[in-house]
């Protein structure tokens, strides 16, 4: 079977320009493009399929961003796909982020779907002012003549040791900004499946990667995506705590819940997945059971996700709550240097030391 | 003022023609123009002109939040505006009325973005691809390339069929080339050779801030240093600006890759009804320029080819018809309901949209039901 | 008496460099730099004159920005200041917002106190990376050698009609960036007062204007700034439901006070005057003493200032909480057209809702 | 290979002596030279890519999370940091090892900074104005601008006196080009006509990217279309890069603004540790570039000189003591402190910071508790 898009983004998309098509398909193919059973991966490598079957199914879906054409990309997410798919569909692009996002828009207005690679979280900010008065809004701005198919693909977090910009998670900024959706899987199924819908998406859809989870392996179904882009899951069930995360907390939260479990407390966790949209119907009704929620999260806490997940469960769940909801996250501080980052950085201890915390009240 | 000796120039602020080695190359632009043409070109100057004037009124009057004038820079605009193709896009800033007239925008969509009732809301794909105005300064500037990027890998560069063959023009002004966002799109445009045409123009201020303060240097000579072909033009001159479009739009359309106009012209009105210029500048000045009219001069040479007062009498009265047709239907114009805020942010369903559309709903109905 | 600064934020700043002095002095004054007693102004013509007050009392104290030259600045804050002080102190910058923020750093590192004016909230956002990557971080990336004395005044938020770009209210991204300080003046006396703590400050400085505020006028007392920069202030005492807000949104929350009063019940009104920190002594002893909080702000409600107050307060005065903390805030969409802002935005009757709905829990 | 024939070379590749119309008014600097000067540029260079190869051996051996190496860029960042006199004020980029070593910055430092210990935390006024490295591609190149408007608005331009007129330098490569800052910075230098000189290293590559996608022009060109006078150099000739930079560090010191130097230079080692060449080089440009190596063409020449086998065995020596030392000081070096992550987020006390230290003070303490 072909890896098509599955969930409610796949719709028939912006009006296309008709014209020579630049891809010949003469190039040998590097990249399987079609996949069936399921194999277990890496994140990247996942990644990398997932794009390569988004590519095959629309030739307007073209790759752009700094080194991701011979190179692969320095995490090698595009790797072999420039040999794939041709120069034109994967671009090694000027260095300069705002004409990448900029470019990109023009691009999709002409009826291509970009895909924008940003080399590392901490280096979006100098596209921040075209994604967030052009990108986010010219949908509204024409008022339905116009649709914006761009992914914007985030490595993001820390747990790599890396130097200083290489470590950081800027979901907030484009969370609290109104017109763009923001996801971010946590394992290797998910980033196959979630990358295809959010290419399938016509709007622009924030792709937050999780740098530390790029190696780890894991199962991937080719045959279902088994949910929805826009979807929380529960990947844990349990009594006692809600724990919620994503992207690399994940991970983060299920050995915390493992633990737990050994003391006897038991905690349900939630793989918030969409950042923008929230998904709360899993999550609320986790919460209405448990009366107790950590929250989890890389980024510094002040006015961030967690912030509102809090805000809004708070709302939604008042009654149901035993203790307030607390946030595990970075410290209000810039990424520390990488020595620092296991103590500047959620990790198991400081999870169950904040269900201790929950479970007090 | 800021001419220089490579400032081409076909038509004299005196109404005459003159030549010159340099624009040698644009005279068969002209040459082809039909007399039909050059009344279509004073037709459109004067009807935007009155057009802007009753803007302007209307603004004073309370019906307008803010008007741009584009008053004296209808040369550039109009020129320019007729040199594109029906296939070519155009990506305005804010004060290209002209341009957007021409290529099939009811202008009254302009007045309704400037009487709060939109961000833009017209469809490029029916008006002449004349895309939405962009009101952060520069960031048109990378559209315009990302889009000419696309016409360049669809194919649509260089094929030698006329029909076929698209071009981008991107409009910005003086203050714009200090803008991060247009140095890079001279990048881009440069590193993929788009076919595009940058068209600045350098109407002297922005805001209040002389042209000199973005640069000392000429600003034609910045793309240069980009290896992007460049002239500097009168902008006032109607005919050079067509010429020079037309030639550079052929030359994009060709696959010669991107060029650069810079329209020498002036703001001749405030830079919105919101500014003062009696703060910032000199009467010589506004009289140096106000003696270089773009449509006196080439009124005078059409007078001077043998066009009579009929004519003239004609495009007055079309103007003010036009002028007073468009003050009737802003005069009409309608608010847009509450719930459109959510109608369009996102392209598909979306949750928060939902829940917010409905809560203010159930808000509005709590004050009906008389609480 | 000259107008000096108070509060903590006085200190001897940063090591200046020596050379000749750049204003002769020669200049008519045209903003008086001394004043005493108390006078009714509006907030524009108090930060004119705070402005001035630094400027005299600090000849390192410059000030750039789009067209605050000889036309005072699109709000005329800057008005005769250019006259006063010399064209090196109030200087006309070329139209680039990341040029201004980036020149605004190598400046202030030569010992030069720079106060940036943004022209509208809206256009910040190409000054964003210089503001978040470089001026945010500069400080800890120097380790205690470098302090970063600049102040960037960004006139902000609605109720001015005007179109797309220039009545938003950008706040949130700002507070989620560890390295800023963020304030908001929703009076002349704290205009005049604040802004010169904010030079002051040997931290950079947001320091964000109520644009809707800058006409109506208010007494300032010239003898005393009354309270450190970083501090929220209870306005009007109240028993029943507490309301807090910042700028614009303070007025609002003192007419529904009003209203609210006729109608039986007392509000609290707590202005916050600093965005980060956030002082939330007095906020918080107010919750406990009413157990209802309504934050109210401009911006779209969603990972926003709102929600970190509704957070943290639920965090730390969970169990004096009888409702949850309710947000009035604008929506999750783009500042709308300004025919749609007196609905998108709070207003006293969104607030008293949201009151009496605090009252049902 | 980019070599154009405006290109200014003092040394051949062979270490030779060529003589051009174009670099006739550089040869003062030139004569001007001591011969401990010239073996001062020598032993730079030496000491600074052994010490270089030292660096890159500690990160294999998983001291380091990453290296920078700067092999091959010795001549153009060793001529131009010598050019630079104790008042100027110099800001790098990331590679610029060697210049910072010239200014008394300790390289320890740099490798602090690579193993994870530190963001930056040299004191430039202790590193002879050697400020910070900065990681986002060309945001450094306005802190150069801006502090050079400082150092004119202070009036240390044009004074006349060689102690106090005071010049800023600043170096970026090939791809920054691109970014928007550095096109903005060329902006502000020329509209506030700064006292300072912008150092272009290209290198060839920005990471796996070639030169030519970022621009098809030769980069000099660039400043040209700002009006800022430029030149290009071979940046592997010591010699040519001094005098470059002393000609330009001295234009701009003497009120006459801004300055631009591009000097041919090539990567030969990987981009960091991190990057993998091989993916994307070939061979051939490789080849080409070793044959023009700025050390090996200055030994020649110094030899030529005169220069006996005892100076460069000595040097060698050094080099390698260098070498060990960093490598002894690398391994010694301590962790920084969890606290040091509050510490100078603000220069001012903060209730955040305060609160957030405290709270990891309670929490580890639970554990110390035995919790
Ligand atoms: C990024 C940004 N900064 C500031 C502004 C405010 N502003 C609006 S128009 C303008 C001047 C523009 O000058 P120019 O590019 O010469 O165009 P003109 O208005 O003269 O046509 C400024 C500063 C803006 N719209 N966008
Ligand atoms: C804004 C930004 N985008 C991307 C990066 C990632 N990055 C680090 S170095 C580099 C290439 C820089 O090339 P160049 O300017 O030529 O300098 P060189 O490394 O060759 O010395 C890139 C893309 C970054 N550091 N900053
Ligand atoms: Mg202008
Ligand atoms: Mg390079």
């Amino acid at each position: 079977m072909t890896a098509t898009t599955t969930g409610p983004t796949t719709t028939t998309g912006p009006a296309t320009t008709t014209g020579p098509a630049t891809t010949t398909g003469m190039e040998p193919t590097v990249v399987p493009t079609t996949t069936t059973g399921t194999e277990i991966l890496t994140m990247a490598k996942a990644l990398t399929l997932g794009l390569a079957a988004a590519m095959q199914s629309d030739d307007k879906v073209i790759l752009m961003g700094e080194d991701i054409g011979p190179l692969g990309g320095v995490f090698r997410v595009t790797e072999g796909l420039q040999k794939q798919f041709g120069a034109h569909r994967v671009i090694d692009t000027p260095l300069a982020e705002s004409g990448i996002v900029g470019t990109a828009i023009g691009l999709a207005m002409r009826g291509y779907r970009p895909v924008v690679e940003i080399q590392f979280d901490g280096f979006i900010f100098p596209g921040f002012d075209q994604i967030t008065t052009q990108l986010a809004k010219l949908t509204a701005r024409h008022e339905g003549t116009l649709q914006l198919p761009i992914v914007i693909r985030v490595p993001y977090g820390g747990h790599i040791g890396a130097v200083e910009h290489h470590q950081e998670s800027p979901e907030a900024y484009f969370a609290h900004t109104p017109g763009l959706r923001l996801v971010s899987p946590a394992t290797p199924h998910d980033a196959y499946w979630m990358i295809q819908q959010a290419i399938a998406s016509t709007d622009p859809v924030m792709f937050f990667e999780p740098k530390s989870r790029y190696w780890p392996k894991g199962e991937v179904d080719y045959g279902s995506a088994g949910a929805e882009l826009h979807t929380s899951r529960i990947v844990r069930a349990g009594t006692d705590v809600t724990v919620v995360g994503h992207g690399a907390m994940v991970s983060m939260l299920l050995d915390a819940a493992e633990l737990a479990a050994e003391e006897g407390t038991s905690l349900e966790v939630v793989d918030l997945r969409s950042l923008s949209p929230i998904d709360y119907a899993p999550l609320l009704e986790s919460v209405r059971k448990t009366g107790r929620l950590v929250v989890a999260q890389e980024a510094p806490g002040s006015v961030s996700i967690g912030s509102e997940i809090a805000a809004t469960v708070t709302e939604k769940a008042f009654y149901s709550l035993e203790a307030p909801v607390l946030r595990v996250s970075g410290y209000d501080t810039p990424f520390p240097p990488a020595k620092l980052e296991g103590i500047y950085l959620p990790d198991v201890d400081r999870i169950l030391h904040a269900v201790d915390r929950a479970l007090t009240y | 003022m800021s001419y220089t000796p490579e400032t081409l120039q076909l038509l004299a602020p005196d109404g005459t023609r003159v030549a010159s080695d340099a624009t040698e190359a644009y005279l068969p632009y002209i040459d082809a123009l039909t007399e039909h043409q050059l009344r279509e070109f004073y037709r459109t100057m004067s009807v935007i002109r009155r057009f802007d004037v009753e803007a302007g009124n209307l603004q004073r009057q309370g019906q307008l939040a803010l008007w741009i004038p584009s008053i004296g820079q209808e040369a550039a605009q109009v020129g320019s505006g007729f040199a594109a193709k029906p296939q070519d896009h155009i990506f305005p800033a804010y004060r290209e009325h002209a341009v957007g007239h021409i290529r099939g925008l009811d202008v009254v969509q302009i007045i309704k973005m400037l009487r709060g009732l939109t961000h833009g809301g017209w469809n490029p794909a029916e008006t002449g691809n004349f895309h939405l105005y962009t009101l952060v300064i520069g960031s048109q500037s990378l559209h315009a390339t990302g889009y000419a990027m696309g016409v360049k890998f669809d194919g649509m560069v260089g094929t030698g069929d006329p029909d076929t063959d698209t071009a981008v023009l991107v409009y910005f002004g003086d203050g714009a080339t200090s803008q991060g966002d247009v140095n890079e799109a001279f990048v881009f445009a440069q590193s993929y050779q788009t076919p595009q045409v940058f068209f600045l123009q350098n109407n002297h201020w922005a805001i209040s801030v002389p042209v000199r303060v973005q640069s000392r240097t000429p600003l034609f000579h910045r793309p240069r240093g980009f290896g992007i072909p460049s002239v500097q033009i009168d902008g006032n001159d109607v005919l050079m600006s067509y010429a020079a479009t037309a030639a550079s739009l052929d030359a994009a359309r060709s696959g010669e890759g991107p060029q650069f106009i810079e329209a020498l012209t002036y703001r001749i009105g405030a830079h919105t009804t919101s500014d003062d210029p009696s703060k910032y500048r000199d009467e010589d000045e506004f009289q140096y320029w106000l003696a270089r009219d773009p449509i006196s001069r080439f009124e005078t040479y059409l007078r001077g080819l043998g066009e009579g007062e009929a004519f003239f009498t004609e495009v007055a009265d079309e103007a003010e018809q036009f002028a007073s047709e468009a003050r009737a239907r802003t005069l009409a114009l309608q608010g847009p309901p509450a719930e459109s805020m959510f109608a369009h942010v996102y392209s598909q369903q979306h949750p928060v949209m939902d829940a917010q559309r409905q809560q203010l709903a159930d808000y509005e109905a709590s004050f009906e039901g008389g609480a």
